[in-house]
């Protein structure tokens, strides 16, 4: 009559389809944060929303309230927000940032480096990673209905992480 | 009437298709400049609106930078 | 949800490295379990706990006359303005008859002036259910936060949501007060259950999972032998066994479709889910319901840990 | 529940639990678009050296009202008073006019560019509804009204832009129509018609359409460019309805009578727009050159350029250079000979061959976070051919094209609230 399914069993019914191949392998690197360097590597067991942006970019702009919200919300899940900037002058950043204290990761990326490396084809693109450094989804642009969707993704790779 | 326009548009073909050689792909996370304000095609739009305006009314030529806007009794 | 005055007390008693403190809730017995040494925090998080339950019952209680609910049944087709929490209440009830396909709706509790689930074999007849049935459903009433606005003689009923709800709100409670008190990212994990909607922040000293006997009233005997370890997550169970319709040998189950009125073929006695929280587990049990027959390959294609009876 | 979507229920359920649990609401987050106005004002003043001075105060508002989606509204005040050059020529003798509402006669000296003298107020009203209908298609809509006290025009436009090439490059098309109705005081003229004795017509009106197609590129990190084409058809009543002309005596030169200028009824514009910035260090330059030709036989090169120079953080400079030269109309003379009057003659000195030249200069400063203040100084010359080749007799020693210097000074302020 009643059935107790475990986890690990049902973990693999998950074949939710991905816009990227699931077997690609992000590539790893080292960028300098306000509190020291940070490297894809070392999240690794972590869900990784990884964003790039600019301080003069708009919808980069709008997103950060987002990114600010996901990261407070999901944090206790193993989700890491790093957002990496990649405006050319310091002070630009400072200008923008302001007061804002944001919740999440903000790493710098001056010479566009990682950035050429992700391929990025317009601002800002996201990247989700899962919790074995694999590439899941990339998205371009920020529109106010892109949030629920991306949220829904990123939750699904912390639910494939175990409860 | 388009071999009188010829000398004017084939300099200005030149111009566009030369530098369009010269094209070089700015990634995204260079543009930057481009992003500014002072950049834009039309950086002050009421200006150029004024502009058009006062030019239209004193010159017999009208138009090209852009599509619309109402006439007047001016010309 | 209980018409009795709240019965306001608690207890709280040491069990086997744990206190457990105990109180009356939403017509449930609930209980919050802490691992922790200090009986004077114990006790301020089992006030908190039980100080949570109560508001939200008080708040969004059919039942009661001086609430948000209340105001808004009794609006006579007229908007009322509602505040944040239930805005936010409202969203959430609206996404999930999105999700359902109208089959989970806020608004289908008028059906049981017709459908009275007492064992008997009192159908309605279709025209009654019908005329009911005009009376029911989201795409009829009108949501623009702050404003809501019912058809006259339509009503809500948060109960489907209301018991999850408290326990997801108290755990957070509970979480900020041990950080408060604990000046730092708290370790120690507790348990919430109110009345078998369950919600366990992680796994006790020695990463041991928790037991939770569910001694489940209304699932018939069957499942009160049942036991679940859990370490992390929610769980809570839709489905009563008690309330029924027996007619011409068919048996209706409670279990109403606000799509079609009348009650969901096939349905299973009781779902049982764990989730990641208590709200996603009550959610998914009460989605897996309405699916009927089909239930458990709901439950599978979510890959989520369930049973049903 | 279709099979397929079930398997994102649960995702989807615990997004939503989690916006529930942290108190900020899916509808309030929506709401957090920017909706302030972004406004703009200047007041501009224009006063040609003895003739027309116009004060335009005017304003633009821009607002999102939805994701990527705005809404514009424009408005422009004309006050104008003073005199403009009728058409007529200067003579060696007085010559008196009445004035085209019958209500004053003017008398103009011998040797002096006749004139007439109003006085008039100008309405204009615009609207402009942009949308972005994706990453990379945006969309705007314009309608614009304008009103005189003997004039009235309307105007429709559309027009999109797509993003190609990773948005290096950007193409568009748009549309234009517009509907003008020229209902001077007293009634339009006949046209061609003698001043004197021209029958006098109800209300006319002119329809245009235009047709731009544009290409916009990124040429590299510094350097943007556009090239435009616009065509453009006109027709209906072209006629200034206040130009006359003067017909005089092919031997002396002496003005024997005033006629109603004629235009053709229909107009044929080909336009090529080429712009370019540039960004250096800090300083951005504007350059444009614009090639314009029409059916009426007038060929135009307009090139204009400015330098934005900035001066630290807050505030900028900017010079500015325009010249423009255009050929006559092949139906323009300062005036016709008797007798051999062609069946389309106008007089109208803006039909004619001519050069002008502006100067101009520009200094702008910000003001707090987002506000910024403007202040531009500009002198136009306009000038012509005063002593063409073709006049007649006394006209040799008149000035046949009256010169025109005007100046503007405008003071703009922009701000969000």
């Amino acid at each position: 009559m009643s059935r107790w399914l475990s986890v690990v069993s049902l973990a693999f019914i998950f074949v939710g389809s991905t816009p990227l191949m699931a077997a690609e392998q992000a590539p790893d690197f080292s960028l300098p944060t306000d509190a020291g360097e940070v490297s894809l590597a070392s999240l690794k067991g972590k869900v990784v929303y990884l964003d790039f942006w600019a301080s003069w970019c708009t919808p980069c702009r709008k997103s950060f309230p987002w990114m600010d919200e996901l990261q407070k919300r999901h944090k206790d899940k193993g989700l890491v927000v790093l957002a990496v900037n990649l405006d050319k002058k310091a002070e630009y950043i400072d200008k923008f940032l302001g007061a804002m204290k944001p919740s999440f990761t903000i790493a710098f990326d001056p010479e566009g480096k990682v950035a050429d490396m992700y391929k990025l084809r317009g601002m800002p693109t996201s990247y989700i990673i899962d919790h074995k450094g694999h590439l899941r989804e990339r998205h371009l642009g920020f529109r106010e209905k892109d949030k629920q969707v991306l949220e829904e993704k990123i939750q699904k790779l912390l639910n494939e992480g175990g409860l | 009437m388009m071999l009188k326009v010829a000398p004017s548009v084939i300099f200005l073909a030149l111009i566009f298709f030369l530098t369009a050689c010269s094209i070089e792909p700015v990634k995204p996370w260079d543009r930057d400049l481009l992003a500014e304000d002072k950049m834009q095609l039309v950086p002050d739009a009421l200006e150029e609106t004024l502009d058009a305006h006062i030019y239209f009314s004193k010159e017999s030529s009208f138009g090209g930078a852009g599509i619309g806007g109402g006439g007047c009794g001016c010309n | 949800m209980s018409q009795v005055p709240i019965n306001q007390s608690t207890e709280l008693i040491q069990a086997d490295g744990y206190w457990v403190g105990r109180f009356q809730a939403m017509a449930s017995p609930c209980e919050i379990l802490l691992e922790t040494e200090d009986s004077a925090l114990a006790k301020r998080l089992l006030q908190i706990a039980a100080d949570e339950a109560w508001r939200i019952e008080a708040k969004f209680s059919r039942y009661r006359k001086d609430n948000i609910v209340h105001q808004i049944n009794t609006s006579k087709g007229k908007a009322v303005s509602v505040d944040e929490e239930t805005a936010g209440l409202l969203d959430y009830a609206q996404r999930c008859c999105e999700l359902s396909e109208g089959r989970f709706d806020i608004t289908s509790g008028v059906l049981r002036e017709v459908w009275r689930f007492d064992g008997s074999d009192n159908i309605p007849d279709i025209p009654q259910v019908k005329q009911v049935l005009a009376r029911v459903g989201w795409d009829k009433l009108y949501w623009q936060q702050p404003n809501l606005q019912l058809q006259d003689g339509m009503e809500i009923d948060l109960g489907g949501i209301g018991k999850e709800y408290a326990v997801d709100r108290t755990v957070l409670l509970l979480q900020e007060a041990l950080q408060e008190a604990l000046q730092q990212e708290p370790d120690t994990n507790f348990v919430v259950n109110f009345g078998g909607d369950i919600y366990v922040t992680g796994p006790r000293k020695g990463d041991e999972p928790w037991v939770i006997a569910l001694d489940d009233p209304r699932a018939s005997g069957v499942l009160s032998s049942g036991q679940i370890q859990l370490r992390r997550g929610g769980v809570a169970t839709s489905g009563d066994a008690r309330r029924f319709l027996v007619k011409d040998g068919v048996r209706y189950s409670h279990i109403l479709d606000p799509t079609t009125g009348w009650p969901v073929a096939d349905a299973p006695h009781s779902v049982t889910v764990i989730a990641g929280n208590c709200m996603e587990a009550g959610m998914l049990a009460t989605f897996a319901m309405l699916q009927g027959k089909q239930a458990k390959i709901f439950l599978e294609e979510q890959g989520v840990p369930f049973w049903t009876i | 529940m279709q099979l397929k979507k079930k398997q994102s229920i649960r995702d989807a359920l615990a997004v939503a639990t989690c916006t529930l649990l942290s108190g900020v609401s899916q509808t309030q987050a929506t709401e957090v678009n920017d909706d302030r106005w972004e406004l703009d004002t200047a007041i501009l003043f224009y006063s040609e050296k003895d003739r027309v001075e116009v004060i335009a105060p005017t304003a633009t508002a821009k607002k999102a009202i939805g994701e990527d989606e705005f809404i514009t509204l424009r408005a422009v005040y004309d006050s104008l008073t003073g005199a403009s050059p009728n058409g007529a020529s200067p003579t060696n003798t007085a010559q008196t006019f009445t004035s085209p509402s019958g209500e004053s006669t003017l008398t103009t000296q011998a040797g002096e560019t006749p004139m007439w003298e109003f006085r008039d107020m100008r309405l204009a009203l615009g609207v402009d509804w942009e949308r972005s209908t994706s990453r990379t298609v945006r969309d705007t809509l314009s309608a614009d009204i304008s009103k005189e006290r003997d004039y009235f025009s309307g105007a429709l436009s559309a027009n999109r832009n797509w993003d190609l090439n990773d948005r290096l490059t950007t193409i568009s098309a748009g549309l234009g129509v517009n509907y003008d109705l020229i209902s001077p005081e007293g009634g339009v003229p006949d046209a061609g018609q003698t001043v004197a004795t021209a029958k006098v017509l109800g209300d006319e009106s002119k329809t245009g359409t235009s047709v731009l197609f544009g290409i916009t590129q990124v040429i590299n990190r510094r350097t943007l460019m556009q090239l435009n084409y616009m065509h453009a058809e006109s027709s209906g009543y072209l006629n200034d309805p206040y130009k006359i002309l003067s017909v005089v005596d092919s031997g002396t030169g002496a003005t024997l009578q005033y006629l109603y200028e004629k235009r053709p009824d229909s107009r044929s514009s080909d336009v090529l727009f080429w712009k370019m910035v540039y960004h250096l260090s800090e300083d951005v330059l504007h350059l444009s050159y614009r090639y314009f030709q029409d059916d009426w036989g007038i060929k135009s090169h307009t090139v204009d350029l400015a330098y934005r120079y900035e001066l630290g953080e807050k505030s900028y400079l900017r010079p500015r250079v325009r010249y423009y030269t255009q050929s006559g109309a092949d139906f323009y003379n300062h005036s016709f000979v008797n007798g051999s009057v062609p069946t389309y003659a106008s007089a109208d000195s803006r039909l004619a061959e001519m050069d002008s030249v502006t100067l101009g200069i520009k200094y702008g400063r910000k003001v707090g976070s987002d506000s910024e203040f403007s202040v531009r100084l500009e002198q136009m010359v306009q000038s012509g051919k005063d002593h063409p080749s073709d006049a007649i007799g006394f006209q040799q020693q008149l000035d046949l094209y009256a010169e025109l210097e005007a100046t503007t000074i405008q003071f703009s302020y922009s701000t969000t609230f």
